[in-house]
């Protein structure tokens, strides 16, 4: 049995515990916003959030990060050291999920982005259920939520007793097992509460946005180019979307030069940029910025699926709301789905 | 990938004790893009430099003094193409206090410098653009007409532009010159009219440069010829319409002392020698085209505008004097017998006004005279703030002109500090002055009162004396201190040289390139960029023809990098436009260029640029951004 | 870690031969790893940058060649660089050309400018191992005679049993062959059309138009191949810039046949 | 519906059946909020909508547009964009038909996950002096009063900018958003090294923002777009406004007001020019 409970009062404790024994990373709120950050003192998590605006996967693929340190006159290359433990605790089920959709494209053998693994391998990742979900999200369409995602090892669902923990992982279940004394077995009244909540807010928001995921891969076929005109008329080519997509994750390399070494970065990029795909001999195979914005709405709900088993997007809305132009996936799954 | 030759000068050692060169070579080695270091004692020495054997393909920093010497020396000897200078020597050794802050300097600089010579590009120069053999000379005073000549006198066609009818500026007006005493039109009239002989020289009286467009050895000037209403082609100089023209006009070159006709000639010795009509004054009667045998006379005359073509342009417009009104202490133009010494000049000239007596404006003799001193110049009030160079000598000679002409007058000079400095000034001026009798006193004075009898009363404190008191005279005269004329400003403008704070036409470098202004082959001579005296003038027209002919006969001109606009990048903004001086950067369609010819390389418009569109060479945001985190250390 | 697939290893440069007045070859060793011809690389050239090239050496050379040409800020300071200095290697990336394929069978090979650089190894291997395949043609354009490369070689080559046919875009100098688009040749190999497996690389332009002709001169669809490029910063199909309906030109290319290419969206296809 | 919102729709009727104009620019309602809306087609009149949350400058839209006849509905600020626009050469003002509506301030934007759901004006609404674009073809007068909501103000050195520019993703949505960012290629955004690097570097996001607001210096019309747009809400109108401030004390000029005057940076006074 993986399902366990814990009282408010003992989540506390535990979230104290969790910060002394490893660095804790969870959402508290800063300017009316919702942010996940590294904390000290774990009094200050608000556990009453929607989501954080951004999404939490700069903790496995930042901004920008080393590729390495190469130092010519002693003749070696320095790559970043191991990445240190962390726990993630209260990431809402779709970005969660998006890790698990990132585990299968970076991790994809042959070739396994190693700082990506190595932070992953890294961290715990303890998931909130949404029993409230914001007027953006439809995770309900790809499963990615709201009470469960993919990629956590602990899910926490809040109920009227106290909090429902399902261990997902193996090394969710060690998390139980190291602070065995703050969780119970889940009794079958709360397991009864559970499963109604999960079908009570999977209802709400089928009402709202239901679509049939498997039908989005016939988009490559017809992508209708009025659609994407349309809205690549609207487009003012920021990366929002992608800065903000919780698991967009090509990325762009950068050459420096520093006092004794030659360093390269790594860091987001974003396929709406007219750079993107634009070669040194001025060649750009995708030219117009319909074609960008088509390629980035196919990558996401019908190449990724094809290649990976798993879809770009797991409906967590952020870029429907920050988008300044108003560009909306959603009118993509209504009108494909 | 490019990498750099560091190469470390000790200047004979002498920067050892300030630098500490292992220190600054193990850092620098550091540095990926180093590829070797040289510790040399002397880079200036061409041994050193051929030693070292350098590829000319190399990058090559060099960390000694200044790039003015090691430039020319290490170009030559190692054909080097990219060489990037750090004066290790005044901006570090000689600047820093400790050995440490001099080192860790030498090597901050030295890591910018890197960073830029490795994205640098070798320099590139057009070469053999054409020369326009022909010359301009703006002005027609001794400074303007000695270097029309001297060009001409080579070989090359000259235009003199003049803005007055008649060539000759103040020289001509003058009655003698110091210190010698020498009648001024006499040496300066053969000039003139050598001038006006040389079939060389074109001489375009009563006109004005109004636009310059190209560069140096293309020139495109555009000049404004002011209507005569007396056709000079016609004009024999017969004098004719004057004898019957019922209108006066006060006549410029008589300070407007002696009435002329509204149809005129200048002066006696004037060149071209044509008469000219006043139309301020002309009342249109046409009495003189009734006597003129050649119709030369047309009152319907208009400007006309002629674009001349010339390699090289010499600015000698001269200057204009202080306007003593500005100083009330001193009544000028409100009592009577208060006069400037350009019009004592023309009352004491046999050919003046007066016939060369020095007679009040009551027509009585002028038997006392005061002359005061520095009215205009070397004060903070309205005049200029430095020496006008040539009042001393000429207010002495203007003495001495008085007692040659009545033994018995009493000539006094207010002076501040009396400058004899040229050559003869002391014996031929200042020696005779004191034999002479003639009274100097130390001091500026404070006013000039009016007595009841008519006479000037000068208030005056004696600063050798510390004695305040007043000196009863007939007549007072002002040396007035040079001003930059009128125009000058609108002209430089024009031309696009600057001009100094004092509003004169400012040198390229003072010492260094005296004659030469910002812009390539736009010289300068005379007064027009700062007081002097005519030798200096004509010693300068001589100079800035041999600048000249210097350029006519080297055959072509290696001209500076020009701003390039990148097509792709400009938007059009039209940001630039403005800010160019050169009027370089034109309108292409939606886009910007820049006319190569006439871009100097001056790099304005790359900064106004908000989107780097606009390149020039290596100074592109890319190398300066390079070269101050290189400085910056990350 | 030391074991991120991103890090380049150093490599010195041994040689640097001018191939065209903008074109360069450049030679490294000892070779890091072996490769299939038609596969890539990431050069680095430290502090500037790292793009992908086409291995232009035969596998069995034991150092590996680039023909670079100057183009954005890596080719011009590969360009810069000296015998001895050191750049960064990795790779091999991409799939090459179907050797297996090719066993017993005609082989044609279509070359424009540049695109000669991935098509060389595989001649040159066909070369070494020619009693495995049948006959070689070559068919190379380039826009003027001195933009031809590997010049030097077209002699062993034929020496050695491949059929060359040349042509130019603009002649110039004593060019007396022929002049027009690399299609106007394709015609002259005498070859077993409906069995030959072609494969070709070169500008987008180029190769379409080839395609194009191939077909109607008869070769078959399924046994034509083409080298495409793309930008690329991993080569591993991480990093999402070649990453075009589906494939990663990185990964899945850069040699795709015929209905491949057809399959991929305008644009990186050349239909 | 609004009685400017009716008379919006009328006037874009008229003016594409009449072929004043090839296409109306202006906003429309979705699920995700007002957004932009380019109306070719007299029928799609009925999307047109004008309130508070119409926020984000069309301007920026006119440049995509430059051979076509354009309408396009612009409030005080946009209308000065216009006028700024016009005087660097990016827009012509014949190809434009400036449909001005009288503005009474917008919306914040209540962004993805904001613990607040109270509506406020924005702050650099409050601050605006031009409800009314300055040059227009046709007037849309307001039928409401000013939103009334004030929000404290501070002094822009009350605020940390170091740590607000710390939080910049720099995502490029204020330089896309801004009427003004008409560069073709951002001095931040290409391949070579330059002053700012490619990849985000937190020092250099200082670096940044210190160059688009010098950029901005003297040109901001306050429309606010990029505040807007900005993820992590940086109140970069402030910065423009302060450098604005500046602007008018030293020179007399505010942007956008008139056609005629020159912007400062590009007036030699006499003496002036080297």
């Amino acid at each position: 049995m993986r399902m366990f409970s814990i009282t408010e009062e003992s989540l506390k404790v535990f979230l104290r515990e969790l910060s002394l024994k490893h660095v804790l990373i969870a959402p508290f709120e800063r300017d009316g916003y919702f942010e996940f950050d590294v904390l000290k003192n774990p009094d200050v998590i608000n556990l009453n959030y929607t989501n954080t605006r951004l999404s939490p996967k700069r903790f496995f693929l930042p901004q920008r990060q080393l590729v390495f340190k190469h130092y010519p006159r002693k003749g070696f290359t320095e790559e970043p050291k191991e990445y240190s433990s962390f726990v993630l605790f209260g990431i809402r089920p779709c970005d969660a999920s998006a890790l698990s959709v990132l585990d299968n494209i970076l991790l994809s053998p042959p070739y396994k982005d190693a700082s990506y693994e190595n932070r992953r391998k890294n961290a715990i990742v303890i998931s909130l259920s949404c029993t409230k979900p914001m007027a953006e999200c439809f995770c309900n369409v790809f499963e990615t939520g709201p009470i469960r995602g993919m990629g956590e090892d602990l899910t926490f669902t809040p109920t009227r007793s106290g909090f429902i923990v399902e261990a997902r992982t193996p090394r969710g279940v060690s998390v139980i097992e190291e602070f065995g004394k703050l969780f119970r077995k889940a009794d079958g009244e709360m397991l009864e509460e559970y499963s109604r909540l999960i079908s009570k807010v999977l209802d709400e928001m089928n009402r709202r946005l239901k679509v049939d995921k498997t039908r989005l891969i016939r988009i490559e076929k017809e992508a209708g180019e009025e659609f994407f005109q349309l809205n690549a008329q609207r487009c003012i080519e920021c990366s929002l979307c992608s800065f903000a997509c919780p698991l967009c994750y090509c990325f762009e390399t950068e050459d420096c030069l520093e006092k004794d070494s030659y360093v390269r970065f790594r860091g987001w990029d974003t396929c709406i940029s007219p750079l993107f795909t634009r070669m040194a001999s001025g060649l750009d195979p995708r030219v117009t910025k319909a074609d960008r914005l088509c390629h980035r709405f196919c990558h996401k709900l019908s190449r990724i699926p094809l290649a990976f088993n798993a879809y770009g997007c797991v409906g967590c809305g952020r870029c429907v709301s920050l988008c300044p132009a108003g560009i909306d996936i959603r009118e993509v799954l209504k009108k494909w789905g | 990938m490019r990498r750099v030759t560091v190469l470390l000068c000790t200047c004979g050692s002498t920067l050892l004790e300030k630098i500490d060169f292992n220190k600054v070579s193990k850092e620098l080695y550091k540095n990926p893009l180093v590829k070797k270091i040289e510790i040399v004692d002397g880079l200036c020495k061409a041994n050193t430099v051929k030693s070292l054997s350098l590829d000319a393909n190399e990058r090559i920093i060099a960390a000694a003094c200044s790039s003015r010497l090691l430039e020319a020396v290490l170009k030559n000897l190692s054909n080097a193409k990219v060489i990037e200078f750090v004066n290790i020597r005044e901006q570090c050794a000689w600047v820093c206090d400790d050995k440490e802050d001099a080192s860790s300097k030498t090597i901050r600089l030295l890591n910018g410098s890197i960073n830029r010579a490795v994205r640098s590009n070798p320099p590139q120069y057009s070469d053999g653009l054409k020369i326009v053999r022909e010359a301009m000379v703006i002005g027609g005073g001794i400074a303007g007409v000695r270097c029309a000549l001297d060009i001409a006198n080579a070989g090359y066609r000259v235009y003199l532009i003049e803005k007055e009818p008649s060539i000759g500026g103040i020289m001509a007006q003058l009655d003698k010159t110091f210190p010698t005493l020498d009648c001024s039109i006499c040496i300066e009239g053969p000039l003139l009219s050598e001038a006006g002989r040389n079939k060389n020289i074109t001489i375009i009286p009563n006109s004005e440069v109004v636009g310059v467009k190209g560069r140096v050895g293309d020139f495109r000037v555009l000049v404004k010829v002011n209507p005569t209403y007396v056709d000079p082609e016609k004009c024999n100089g017969c004098g004719e319409c004057a004898n019957v023209c019922p209108v006066y006009q006060p006549n410029k070159y008589d300070v407007d002392l002696k009435p002329v006709k509204a149809i005129y000639c200048p002066f006696a010795q004037a060149v071209p020698l044509k008469y000219v009509i006043n139309k301020e004054y002309c009342i249109e009667c046409g009495l003189c085209m009734s006597v003129c045998t050649r119709a030369a006379i047309n009152l319907e005359d208009k400007p006309k505008m002629l674009e001349l073509n010339v390699g090289a342009i010499v600015v000698a417009v001269g200057s204009d004097l202080f306007d003593p009104r500005l100083k009330p202490e001193y009544h000028y133009g409100e009592y009577d017998n208060v006069i400037t010494n350009m019009e004592f000049e023309r009352i004491i000239c046999a050919s003046g006004p007066t016939g060369g007596v020095l007679l009040r404006k009551d027509g009585k003799p002028a038997k006392r005279v005061a002359f005061i001193q520095c009215v205009g110049s070397r004060e903070s009030g309205p005049g200029i703030g430095e020496c006008s160079y040539y009042c001393c000598a000429a207010s002495m000679k203007e003495a001495r002109l008085i007692l040659e002409h009545d033994k018995d007058a009493k000539v006094f000079i207010f002076y501040n500090e009396l400058r004899a400095f040229g050559k003869g000034w002391e014996d031929l001026l200042y020696r005779r002055c004191l034999e002479d009798g003639i009274v100097f006193i130390r001091s500026r004075p404070s006013e000039i009162k009016r007595s009841p009898n008519g006479n000037l009363i000068v208030v005056y404190e004696d600063t050798l004396t510390g004695k305040r008191s007043e000196l009863e005279v007939d007549m007072v005269v002002l040396a007035l201190g040079f001003k930059p004329s009128e125009n000058l400003a609108k002209l430089a403008a024009t031309l696009g040289v600057s001009v100094d704070d004092q509003g004169f036409i400012e040198e390229a470098h003072s010492k260094a390139k005296p004659l030469e202004t910002r812009v390539r082959g736009i010289y300068v001579a005379g007064t027009c960029h700062g007081p002097r005296d005519i030798v200096e003038s004509a010693v300068e027209g001589s100079a800035a023809a041999a600048l000249v002919i210097s350029l006519f006969r080297s055959g072509n001109v290696k001209l500076p990098e020009t701003a390039v606009v990148l097509e792709s990048k400009c938007t059009g903004c039209g940001r630039c436009m403005p800010v160019c001086q050169y009027d370089a950067i034109v309108r292409d369609g939606e886009k910007v260029r820049v006319l190569e010819s006439l871009c100097n390389g001056c790099g304005a418009c790359i900064s106004s640029c908000p989107q780097e569109a606009i390149v020039l060479g290596d100074w592109g945001i890319e190398q300066l951004a390079l070269q101050i985190s290189g400085m910056l250390g990350d | 870690m030391g074991l991120s697939p991103y890090v380049p290893k150093p490599v010195k440069i041994v040689r640097i031969k001018e191939e065209t007045p903008d074109t360069k070859t450049i030679t490294i060793g000892p070779k890091p790893f072996d490769f299939i011809p038609g596969q890539f690389a990431m050069v680095t050239v430290y502090g500037v940058g790292e793009a992908p090239f086409s291995i232009c050496s035969t596998p069995s050379d034991n150092n590996l060649q680039f023909s670079i040409r100057k183009m954005g800020s890596v080719t011009t300071a590969i360009h810069e660089a000296s015998p001895g200095d050191e750049i960064g290697v990795r790779g091999p990336y991409g799939r090459g050309w179907p050797l297996g394929e090719m066993r017993k069978r005609d082989i044609l090979l279509v070359g424009g400018g540049i695109g000669f650089a991935p098509l060389r190894p595989l001649l040159l291997h066909l070369l070494e191992n020619s009693n495995k395949y049948g006959r070689i043609a070559v068919c190379y354009g380039a826009r003027s005679p001195s933009l031809l490369m590997y010049r030097d070689e077209f002699g062993e080559w034929m020496e050695r049993g491949v059929e060359l046919y040349l042509t130019v875009d603009v002649g110039e100098g004593d060019w007396k062959g022929n002049v027009g688009v690399v299609t106007t040749i394709l015609d002259k190999p005498n070859l077993n059309k409906a069995e030959t497996i072609v494969c070709t690389c070169g500008p987008p332009v180029m190769i379409k138009f080839v395609l194009k002709k191939l077909v109607e001169l008869g070769y078959s669809e399924e046994n034509i191949y083409a080298s495409l490029e793309s930008k690329m910063r991993c080569g591993i199909g991480k990093c999402g810039h070649c990453h075009f309906g589906g494939k990663h030109v990185c990964v899945d290319g850069p040699v795709f046949r015929y209905d491949e290419i057809m399959e991929l969206p305008r644009g990186i296809s050349p239909f | 519906m609004s009685s400017p919102e009716i008379e919006l729709r009328k006037l874009a009727r008229n003016l594409l059946e009449r072929k004043v104009v090839d296409l109306v620019i202006g906003y429309e309602d979705s699920e995700a909020g007002v957004r932009p809306c380019f109306i070719k087609e007299p029928g799609e009149v009925e999307k047109l909508v004008w309130n508070p949350d119409c926020r984000l400058s069309l301007v920026r839209y006119l440049r995509g547009f430059k051979e076509k006849k354009v309408g396009i509905v612009a409030k005080g600020c946009d209308g000065r964009a216009i006028v700024e626009l016009i005087k660097e050469n990016q827009l012509d003002r014949k190809n434009i038909f400036i449909i001005a509506v009288e503005c009474n301030g917008v919306y914040k934007p209540v962004k993805y996950g904001s613990s607040k759901t109270r509506r406020q004006m924005a702050e650099y609404c409050e601050k605006c002096e031009v409800r009314v674009s300055p040059i227009k073809d046709y007037l849309i007068k307001s039928d409401e009063k000013a939103l009334e909501e004030k929000i404290p103000k501070g002094d822009v050195e009350d605020l940390d900018w170091l740590s607000l520019f710390r939080k910049c993703l720099r995502c490029m949505a204020c330089v896309r958003s801004c009427p003004f960012c008409y560069c073709t290629e951002c001095s931040i955004e290409g391949f070579k090294p330059a002053l700012v690097h490619r990849l985000v570097d937190p020092v250099e996001l200082f670096t940044f923002h210190l160059i688009r607001a010098i950029h901005m210096a003297g040109r901001c019309v306050e429309c606010g777009a990029c505040e807007s747009s900005c993820p992590v809400e940086i109140p970069l109108t402030r910065l423009y406004h302060e450098l604005n401030e500046w602007f008018r004390e030293n020179y007399g000029y505010v942007p956008g007001l008139n056609l005629e005057q020159a912007p400062p940076p590009l007036v030699f006074k006499e003496g002036e020019k080297p």
